[in-house]
């Protein structure tokens, strides 16, 4: 087993971690808390590539994991603001009550 | 290469030479750790009492002045009174973060004064790529330890402060980091002894190139220092633990050992942040002059700091509080454009490189002072100057 | 450079770190243990990434993650406090959502372990990432996306800024003294 | 000369530094603003002459330098200066001076006029950077913020409700024909990988790039030339006021005088006419003298439906801006046929002398409005003959050139080249006839506003006490006329000067056909003055009875023509009401899918049942509950899917995510 595995798997593992939390938590944002999970999960996978890879380009893989990061950042910013907003019209965060389209 | 100013260097080198090879870096980074956790514990204890007793003076009062010599071991009675007294924990907190918190508070300070340097190749732990980035990244982390602290107390208060802390912390981050970028870009590297030995070039014959010597040097300085000093909790923004407000803020539950934690920790806060000042703007370990070389190199670090110090005091002890409001805007109306500004006030210098020197201040000096000068006026606009109808 | 065994201690520590930690932060309770337990798992990726070399990523990481998004969720989580309500129930169908991850996890792990040692060979140079020459990259061949990453950021600094604005109708905002404090930063203005 | 097309960038970059450096000066210092634009632009000016004559000793010259680059992409703009180029600089220069000078007394009294000499003057360096630009980006973008300065400026005075209409009205009807320009822009780009038009033969406008778009094909059979200028005209006609898209234009005269002159006469309203001209070899390629490319074909037909429908409307018009402005709409039209069958020597010639003749005449407006305080209905005008000597004289001297008042007005020899060239222009004989009728027409209206407004006494209290303005809008309006007149000495057939400026390479007209041609048009010109003076000759007697003459004579006719042949109504009534209905429908459809589904079911259901009904007549009633019911399970179930969480959706996603996973690597190792 080669590194590169080790942390493909670790990768693997953390990706699903963050899928399990999206798909079952009810609260919007513990569901965000799972979809970061898994974008890290991804950057990490962008690192791993980079490191153990055959590399065609040296940079690629950091550079990826930077604008990634960089828009993950913008994500839970608006993200949040929009938890925060429907909170405040609807008084819940829970995923199931906000399917409404109307406001 | 003289001796007092390399001591201490040739001292723990003298010591590791003792030890076997193979465990000599171990002990190399022992004896690094061990300086750091008493130097600048030491001097958190010296600041406490110069503070109180300066603080005395500026309110025409004694201060300190029973224990030991005028006053000044009132530090070690603070210490043992601390160590000694009853460690309390709410029943409703959040045990195990409650009893997280402090140590959150204090480890990252303590980690960002291991990459400062404090003289010529005093320097615990050595980043060639990313010391810069490194100090940023630890400075972060204490805005969760306050989270943690105000959070788990389950306290009003607590939170409110806690609350404060962040929204604060926040938002001067973006102008701390704003002047910081300016000082890598002229530069060219993230390494903090790259940035100090930038700025050792010789001016004049006799003056070195501090970075505060440039317009964007000392407007970066200005507005390094004010939001260093927000990041500090200090006065005039030490909102999160206003006492007159929130009682201590997030950690009105903390007591005992814990509390002199959280203080303690402020403090180291204090003193990295204002290292890093020294560092990035005052010349960090060189001197102003090249005739006063001789003088010890870490010498002239904490000499600056201890000056760096006194001021704050002193601000301390005559600035009056700002209200939530005004913090906030002051950072995003304020500090933030001008060290945006600052950062093409940065750029152009370093473009104007050929430039004879009077025509490269001038086109600085107007970048930057007719947006200030607008808002000063934008301000002065919105807040005519405060008539005391009685008072006077 | 001794080569360093697979799956040595510290890398076992490290991902120890990062699994607990992501388990821990979307199977808690207390959503604020969630929060910490996010940023738990996030610096042992970011330690992850030191480990191998990404010191640069590894710092940026933790400034980001720790510094700003971890802070800003338990600071939401905070500020949406009154939602609580007691006889709700915790998770959506858990066990579709834990079997299809489970699953995809299998399908990935089997997926890795039957490819990689074809398609990974071991680099001759081990790469190494100087902060200059990721600079060097980002302004000149990747220009145009960090413009865009910029815009994006801006427009998301703004957008956040003008939902988290209260609604005039919903709830009237507490009046300050002098208008427009704090507007910037939502979080500024506690309820 | 090198020098010269390297520091071209210097022409659009006074103004812009005049518009910059007046939004940070206080709004009392609105003089220096004004001050500083007319400085800025007279600058620009002289720079413009000497670039225009250092085109007339040389050649064409251009220069190319790198934008930015990312990746393996590198983006290069250019400035251009041929003598296409060359002439518009100097006609929007001197113009625009003139303008600008009569805006410092037009606007004086308005505490905004800093504001409003910012936006003329970004106006102005947006429009200089669109003529000299050397890449179709770079143009698309001067493009837009010409767009937006007119925006700006339409809804200058942004208080009054039709004025901040008509200034949405105008950018999002433009905006519809610059999304076809835009994607004209792209898949120019991609054909040909570039967007500049000279790069030393790799430009989209040399031969190399020519002849590799030529001879291929779209899907549907369009040349893919054809299919690209196309796209382009798209933007034109927004632009140019061309007849689907004219409706801004009118509308667009509530912005003040000058701005009309400026930029809804004389220079942006004619940008359209010069991308055309610009983009001309792209434009006529596959086409030849007997089958002109399709492209041309259209342009011809659209311009010459324009040009007769907004003659038309401007019969029946009593506001004096708006007649203006569908004459203009009217000669925009004449420009494109000109553009069209001529090439773009002829086009564009009509568009240098229009531009100064219509600038004239809205000036004029303009000094008619600023002494009758405000007013605009010429019904309430009149004998300003008197009251405003100089005005008249010089709106006169307007008025000739653009009816096409033979040997003296170079309206005439412009309009009189665009009717030669219809008149040889193989596909149809019908330009031509629309043309000649287009030109009567306009000579009529022409006679019409003059008698109205300057003949007769004055029937209003505003116009019993009009005065002549200051000598600052007086004599920009001399400098006009004079030009007007002027420029007649270059563009006759048989010296065309500036024809042959434009473009060295097109074939001398032969001149036994000059004469009959130019009879011609006289005679139209002759018609229409004659017309229209004989019918308004009684002006004062019949407006005692509250109708035009011309009203009163076809009286449905007229209203039709006054009502801008309903345009406004019809696309009210169409375009906006489908977009409401499609918008109604579509919310319809989202609240209701799941119903949408349940009856879609249902009706299956119910067909079946009606099948086995007709099968088994013993088993109805059962058959059919159970039928509804399954249609309601059926549709239960589908609604089931769009029930708005978002989790759900998620777990199938995940699924599918996780079959193609398993899929792949299944291939991937079998």
């Amino acid at each position: 087993m080669s590194a590169a595995t080790l942390h493909l798997l670790l990768a693997a593992a953390m990706f699903c971690i963050g899928l399990a939390g999206a798909l079952c938590r009810r609260n919007a944002i513990l569901v965000l808390i799972g979809i970061e999970l898994m974008l890290n999960a991804a950057n990490l996978n962008f690192l791993t590539f980079w490191k153990y890879g055959p590399q065609p380009q040296p940079l690629d893989g950091p550079v990826f994991v930077l604008f990634s990061v960089a828009i993950a950042a913008a994500e839970a910013a608006v993200g949040l603001a929009l938890i925060i907003a429907i909170h405040r019209r609807y008084r819940t965060t829970q995923l199931e009550e906000i399917s409404r389209l109307r406001g | 290469m003289d001796a007092p100013d390399q001591i201490f260097v040739l001292l723990k080198h003298a010591v590791v030479s003792w030890f076997p090879t193979p465990v000599q870096p171990w002990i190399s980074a022992v004896l690094s750790i061990g300086a750091i956790l008493a130097v600048y514990p030491m001097i958190f204890a010296l600041t406490t009492v110069i503070e109180r007793k300066a603080l005395g003076r500026i309110q025409n009062r004694p201060g300190p002045n029973r224990v030991g010599p005028a006053g000044f071991l009132q530090f070690a009675a603070d210490g043992i009174k601390s160590l000694t007294k009853e460690d309390i924990v709410p029943r409703a907190a959040d045990s195990v973060v409650h009893f997280l918190a402090p140590l959150v508070v204090v480890v990252p300070p303590l980690l960002a004064l291991a990459v400062l340097p404090v003289g010529r190749n005093m320097v615990a732990l050595d980043l060639p790529e990313t010391g810069l980035l490194f100090f940023l990244m630890v400075g972060t982390a204490v805005e969760l330890g306050v989270f943690m602290a105000g959070w788990s107390s389950h306290n009003k208060y607590s939170l409110l402060g806690a609350m404060r802390a962040i929204a604060q912390l926040l938002s001067y981050e973006l102008p701390l980091l704003l002047s910081t970028v300016s000082v890598v870009m002229l530069t060219g590297s993230l390494s903090l002894n790259a940035i100090i030995g930038h700025q050792s070039e010789v001016h004049a014959g006799v003056l070195l190139g501090w970075n505060v010597f440039t317009p964007w040097g000392a407007a970066g300085a200005v507005l390094f220092f004010i939001a260093a000093l927000a990041e500090a909790n200090r006065s005039p923004f030490d909102l999160p633990e206003a006492e007159s407000e929130i009682v201590a803020g997030y950690f009105t539950e903390y007591s005992g050992f814990k509390f002199a934690l959280f203080f303690l920790g402020e403090y180291l806060g204090l003193f990295a942040v204002s290292g890093l000042g020294i560092t990035l703007f005052l010349g960090g370990w060189l001197p102003p002059l090249t005739v006063l070389s001789w003088v010890p190199s870490w010498l002239w670090f904490f000499g600056k700091l201890a000056v760096l110090m006194g001021i704050f005091i002193w601000l301390r002890g005559t600035l009056p509080r700002l209200r939530m409001d005004q913090l906030m805007r002051f950072a995003w109306q304020f500090l933030l454009p001008m060290s945006l500004i600052n950062l093409l006030v940065a750029a152009l210098w370093q473009y104007s490189t050929p430039w004879p020197h009077l025509l490269r201040w001038l086109p600085a000096a107007i970048l930057f002072g007719i947006p200030y000068l607008l808002y000063h006026r934008a301000f002065l606009r919105q807040h005519p100057p405060r008539t005391y109808r009685y008072a006077s | 450079m001794p080569p360093e065994p697979v799956l040595s201690l510290a890398f076992a520590i490290v991902a120890g770190l990062v699994l607990g930690g992501s388990v821990a932060a979307v199977s808690c309770r207390n959503r604020v243990h969630a929060g910490l337990f996010l940023a738990v798992a996030l610096v042992g990726l970011a330690l992850v990434f030191l480990r191998m070399g990404a010191e640069f990523l590894g710092f940026i990481q933790i400034l980001v993650y720790v510094g700003a998004v971890a802070v800003l969720i338990v600071f939401a989580i905070l500020l949406t406090r009154g939602s609580d309500s007691a006889h709700e129930r915790r998770s959506n169908a858990p066990g579709i959502g834990i079997g299809l991850a489970v699953l995809l996890w299998g399908v990935l792990a089997w997926g890795i372990l039957h490819r990689s040692p074809g398609a990974i060979a071991t680099p001759s140079p081990p790469p190494s990432m100087a902060v200059r020459d990721l600079g060097e990259r980002l302004l000149r061949e990747e220009l145009l996306p960090l413009q865009t990453v910029g815009l994006l950021l801006t427009a998301a600094l703004i957008g956040a800024a003008l939902i988290a604005l209260p609604e005039p109708g919903i709830s009237p905002r507490p009046s300050g003294s002098h208008g427009s404090a704090g507007t910037e930063t939502p979080p500024s203005s506690p309820t | 000369m090198e020098n010269l097309a390297k520091n071209l960038w210097v022409i659009p970059l006074l103004p812009l530094l005049a518009a910059t450096v007046g939004t940070f000066l206080p709004r009392r210092l609105h003089r220096v603003t004004a001050g500083l634009s007319v400085a800025a632009l007279a600058t620009a000016a002289i720079l413009a002459a000497a670039a225009f004559l250092s085109v007339v000793r040389g050649g064409a010259l251009y220069s190319n330098v790198p934008w930015f680059e990312t990746g393996t992409l590198s983006v290069r703009v250019g400035w251009i200066l041929d003598p296409l180029s060359a002439a518009m600089l100097l006609m929007i220069t001197v113009v625009g001076t003139l303008i600008f000078i009569f805006s410092t007394g037009y606007m004086a009294e308005d505490p905004d006029s800093g504001r409003f000499f910012c936006f003329l003057s970004l106006f102005a360096a947006a429009m200089l950077g669109l003529i000299l630009s050397n890449s179709l980006l770079l143009l698309f973008i001067c493009w837009e913020l010409v767009g937006l300065a007119s925006y700006l400026l339409i809804g200058f005075w942004y208080s009054r409700p039709p004025a901040a209409d008509a200034a949405r009205k105008a950018f999002l009807t433009t905006r519809i024909g610059d999304l076809g320009f835009l994607v004209g822009l792209i898949w120019l780009y991609s054909e040909s990988g570039t967007v500049l038009f000279y790069d030393q033969g790799a430009g989209c406008l040399e031969p190399a790039a020519l002849s590799g778009i030529a001879g291929r094909a779209t899907a549907g059979g369009l040349a893919l030339g054809t299919a690209i200028s196309l796209l382009l005209f798209c933007g034109a006609v927004g632009k140019s006021g061309q007849l689907p898209l004219h409706v801004w234009l009118p509308d667009a005269m509530e912005g003040p005088t000058p701005v009309s002159a400026l930029i809804h006469a004389a220079t942006m309203v004619a940008a359209g006419v010069f991308l055309m001209a610009r983009m001309f070899p792209l434009v006529a390629l596959g086409g030849s003298a007997e089958l002109p490319a399709p492209a041309l074909v259209v342009m011809a037909w659209t311009g010459a439906l324009t040009a007769l429908f907004g003659a038309l409307t401007a019969v029946a018009q009593t506001d004096i801006k708006r007649i203006l402005a569908y004459s203009t709409i009217s000669q925009l039209g004449f420009m494109m046929m000109g553009l069209a069958t001529g090439g773009p020597a002829v086009g564009m010639v009509h568009l240098l002398t229009h531009a100064f003749f219509k600038a004239l005449l809205f000036l004029g407006a303009g000094s008619v409005i600023h002494g009758c305080h405000g007013e605009q209905d010429i019904r309430h005008l009149g004998g300003l003959r008197r009251r405003m000597p100089l005005t008249f004289a010089t709106y006169a001297v307007g008025m000739m050139a653009l009816s096409g008042v033979p040997v003296f007005f170079s309206g005439f020899w412009s309009k009189d080249a665009i009717l030669h060239s219809l008149s040889h222009w193989a596909p149809s004989r019908v330009p031509f006839l629309l043309g000649v009728l287009t030109a009567a027409v306009t000579a009529f209206y022409m006679t019409r506003q003059m008698i109205y407004v300057f003949a007769g006494t004055s029937r209003g209290p505003d116009s019993a006490h009009a005065h002549e303005g200051s000598p600052v809008l007086t004599v920009p309006l001399g400098i006009l006329a004079g030009a007007s007149i002027a420029l007649s000495a270059v563009t006759t057939p048989f010296r065309p000067w500036l024809e042959h400026f434009l473009s060295p390479a097109s074939t001398p007209s032969e001149s036994g056909s000059v004469w009959g041609i130019l009879i011609l048009s006289a005679l139209a010109c002759g018609a229409g003055l004659a017309a229209g003076g004989i019918l308004y000759r009684n002006l004062g007697v019949a407006l005692k009875t509250g109708r035009d003459p011309l009203e009163r004579w076809v009286p449905r006719m007229y209203t039709l023509m006054r009502d801008r042949f309903r345009f406004d109504e019809f696309y009210r009534a169409t375009l906006v009401k489908w977009v409401g209905a499609a918008a109604w429908i579509s919310a319809a459809l989202d609240q209701s899918l799941g119903s949408v589904f349940r009856d879609l079911a249902s009706f299956a259901a119910s067909a079946g049942s009606w099948l086995s009904r007709t099968v088994d007549q013993g088993v109805l009633n059962a058959s059919f509950d159970d039928g509804c019911q399954a249609a309601r399970d059926a549709g239960g179930l589908l609604s089931r899917t769009h029930d708005g969480q978002p989790q759900r959706s998620l777990r199938i996603l995940i699924a599918g995510v996780i079959a193609l996973a398993a899929g792949l690597l299944f291939l991937a190792t079998s």
